[in-house]
């Protein structure tokens, strides 16, 4: 699905990320963690193409970023699922058009996946909220808003950054919940949090892998967590 | 970027959804509509003003410009002498189309106001009067001259060209200026459109960047805000055009006398120019706004 | 708030601290820029067009449209006579502040370009002219053909009036259009910079938020945004007001016989007229933001 | 400092807090709990007058908020250090200058505050980043930054939301001691948060009263923690 190999980044200064091998087959669930500025978000932004390595060679379902067009990346950003970290809405459309907007975006009609929408609506616990536009929300409730839209086109990758930094426990379980059942379509999901009590309670459901990023390189963390 | 002028059509057409997804910016939104209404009022009297000076230069270059008079001023017995003697001379003129005597009667109109309708021009020794009209190329006066003092003693070229060239001229001036400030007009809303649009497009950064992320492609990006840009240009000019047709209607109509002052306006088919504006509009919006979208979504990438 | 136009002269002296933390926004900032250049612009136009039209009224109106011309047809041995008993009646005339019959060398020379230069009026049946000055107020010219027809047999009133009146009318009618164009361009300059001031007022919402949050006054806010605003519009309207003058300079000099269309211009002091458009813009530029800032403010609270 | 007395809001729609009286005495520690969406954000902004009760009084430092003007709030504001959940900056001033903000709109000198504010910066770890704009930032090094600036002023109170929501454990119990720091020296802290685990690690510091929101009211959590 996607593949980085010896990749480097920099934004400009010292390298962040160097030398970075990681390879998402499809399928699989990681979990990325690492102290706060450690490039978390950094190295999903190289895994969906919204950032070019400065090093190496990153492959999406099989494409070399940096020979992409930019219309290129747009189609293969509807195979993807990403949550950012600072979730990002249409401020003027309601939530609910804001969580059905991968399906307008690529031109299917969204009036035939409403029964997904309502379901996963109420999954992540909006229903009552549908019609409230997202700065009308609350921390939590964007955060699941995002998750939603994330997997409304029920993308092959799903990419999600801190999804879980603003709800309660509960809720959080809920949502890692729609991960694992997505992964168990075969979907393939990488979580970056520095939640590790989220990684742990994952593990019961299913088998997940955890990288950790520390001193610019890319380790599998093992039973230490 | 498929953003050629074919899709203007497609446009018009519309595309609801991709309608939505732009926010409705609203004082962006009032500006623009703002500046195309003001500079379409704008472009309607210029235009207005070319137009009637093109007339007023035509009118003055056709009826007057190319006329002189030759006046024969010689004792009585030898006037008629004289007279047939400059016609003669003209007749072999390089430049001059035709020539030929006032009648008696054309003379006392010319002198009433001066001496009054009870004239007898028979026992006056009052100067006949020549008319010569000039080839379009116009002909020599200096050397017409030369050649009347050798061999007509009585005739004085008066040669209207000199008085009349200049008022042509300036004719010709003011509806180059007119163009120009047309074409000013043109650029300016171009320019205030394209700023316009990219403050939009800067404010929105955030609205871009959500649309890339859920996989809209830049052309669809694109799309929402030029359509939206070129309606505003559209519907504004369209207001601006009908407010300064309205105004034109409205100025006092040209009386005779200060018609060059006051003759500003439309005549017949003439009225069907200042429709174009909105349409001119429209186009000028539409690149301006294709070029704009997509310099900030290069920017932005 | 405190925004009063006596604060316009503190806002100069500047705040860096408060300077920085609004946002340079680029393309509103050019907006405002170039809409304050593009009226300045206009302006220097229609001001110079107002006080050219206002001079010819000027003229015009002393010059000609106070005069009148009698002339008396008669034969040779009345003409005296009938011009004594024309310029004694018109003695009596209310209105006519003064008459007096042309010399002989005036007639000659007014009629030099009809009948030439070598006329003996002396032998001819030519009618003597009367010039007729009016009072400001004019005269009865029915009532005067009336009586002259009664009295003078030979006398015919030509009312240079009739001729003038509609051109220093027009000319008038130019100077209040060009001072009612001057007018409306201030105030579409101020809806422009509003609009523009209202637009970046609205994109900055989270500054206005984040400014709040940290204890910063509305009028510490509004004033920053204003000082922005009234600088810029200084600027642009001093740019345009610096090419509109220049325009004015490279045009054309008038010509005498096109005056009436190439005259266009300052004479004199008036050239220091133009140079109030930057001033005016500010202060304009000034009020208009301080309500945009104290409108989006309120919406904001 | 800040008292809140049978106060009710709502946005529009039902009531979302009701018949609410809490009293935050000076120098008091206090946690604010509850799932997401019950209100937390929303009691919050009324306890710094952000949002006007719809129903009973809110004094701040005495003072009614519905008598207030604007300017009023304005400089009870400087008394006041806030965090908001969604951190917001001014983008185009560089993460130090935003740091000192609330230095300069209150008319003071930063200069004269330099020290403090490298001082904070060095604590918070943005010391490398402190000339970087606030976009640039990460999701955990922004939480720092917002809560830097809500402490500069040494503020008598302190309201943070979800201070912590995007860093990792480490560097959660540093901004946690730094609060536990300001309240030992008499300023009073509200702390929003759905982490529990925080709260445990805190009652270690701190002797800290825990409010939750639950049924549009406030109760008093007990040793069920
Ligand atoms: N656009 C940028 N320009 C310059 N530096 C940047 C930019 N974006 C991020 N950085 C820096 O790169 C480092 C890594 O950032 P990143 O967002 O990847 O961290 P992270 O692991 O996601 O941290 P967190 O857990 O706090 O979200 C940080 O120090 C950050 O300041
Ligand atoms: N401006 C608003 N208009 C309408 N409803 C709002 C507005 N702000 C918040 N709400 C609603 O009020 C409820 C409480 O919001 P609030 O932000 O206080 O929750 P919270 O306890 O902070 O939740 P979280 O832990 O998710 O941040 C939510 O359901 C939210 O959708
Ligand atoms: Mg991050
Ligand atoms: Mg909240």
């Amino acid at each position: 699905m996607i593949e980085l190999e010896n990749v480097a980044y920099s934004y400009g200064g010292g390298e962040l990320l160097s030398d970075i091998s990681v390879k998402l087959a499809p399928g699989s669930f990681h979990f990325l963690t690492g102290p706060s500025g450690a490039g978390k978000t950094t190295l999903l932004k190289l895994c969906y193409g919204a950032l070019l390595p400065t090093a190496g060679v990153v492959r999406i379902f099989g494409a070399d970023v940096r020979a992409m067009q930019r219309d290129d990346v747009a189609h293969l950003r509807r195979r993807m699922g990403v949550v950012h970290q600072d979730c990002q809405f249409l401020n003027h459309l309601p939530v609910a058009e804001n969580i059905a907007l991968p399906l307008t975006a690529s031109g299917r009609d969204a009036k035939a996946a409403e029964a997904d929408l309502d379901d996963l609506m109420a999954w992540v616990g909006l229903t009552e909220r549908a019609q409230a536009l997202p700065p009308e929300l609350s921390g939590g409730e964007r955060q699941r808003a995002a998750l939603a839209r994330a997997v409304i086109m029920s993308p092959d990758v799903v990419l999600a950054d801190e999804p879980t930094g603003n709800v309660d426990w509960d809720m959080s379980q809920r949502l890692l919940r729609l991960l694992v059942e997505l992964n168990k379509m075969g979907k393939t999901v990488l979580i970056a949090t520095h939640d590790l009590s989220l990684i742990r309670a994952a593990k019961v459901h299913v088998q997940a892998r955890v990288l950790r990023i520390a001193n610019r390189r890319v380790q599998l963390a093992g039973a230490d967590l | 970027m498929n953003l050629g002028l074919g899709n203007l059509g497609a446009l018009a057409a519309g595309d609801t959804q991709a309608d939505r997804v732009v926010p409705r910016t609203g004082f962006t939104a009032q500006l623009t509509l703002f500046a195309a209404a003001t500079m379409a009022f704008l472009a309607v009297f210029t235009l207005a003003l070319s137009l009637a000076s093109g007339r007023l230069a035509a009118r003055w270059g056709d009826e007057l410009a190319r006329s002189s008079t030759i006046r024969i001023v010689a004792p009585q017995d030898q006037r008629a002498a004289q007279t047939e003697a400059a016609l003669r001379l003209l007749e072999t003129t390089r430049g001059v189309q035709s020539a030929r005597a006032l009648t008696d009667a054309e003379q006392q109109a010319l002198l009433a106001p001066w001496l009054g309708p009870d004239l007898a021009l028979d026992a006056l020794p009052v100067p006949r009067l020549i008319e010569v009209i000039e080839a379009p190329d116009g002909f020599d006066a200096t050397g017409l001259r030369l050649r009347l003092q050798a061999e007509v003693p009585g005739a004085v070229l008066d040669d209207h060209t000199r008085w009349r060239a200049p008022l042509v001229q300036a004719a010709h001036r003011l509806r180059a200026l007119g163009w120009l400030s047309t074409l000013l007009i043109a650029l300016t809303m171009g320019a205030m459109v394209t700023l316009a649009a990219h403050a939009a497009l800067a404010a929105n950064a955030q609205v871009i960047a959500v649309l890339r992320l859920v996989g809209a492609t830049d052309t669809y990006i694109a799309r929402a805000f030029v359509r939206r840009f070129t309606l505003r240009a559209l519907g504004g000019a369209a207001i601006g055009t009908a407010l300064g047709m309205a105004a034109m209607l409205a100025l006092p109509r040209a009386s005779d006398a200060g018609s060059v002052l006051t003759g500003i306006g439309f005549q017949g088919w003439h009225w069907a120019i200042p429709l174009l504006v909105p349409l001119l509009a429209a186009i000028v919006a539409f690149a301006a706004t294709g070029a704009a979208a997509r310099r900030t979504l290069r920017e932005l990438a």
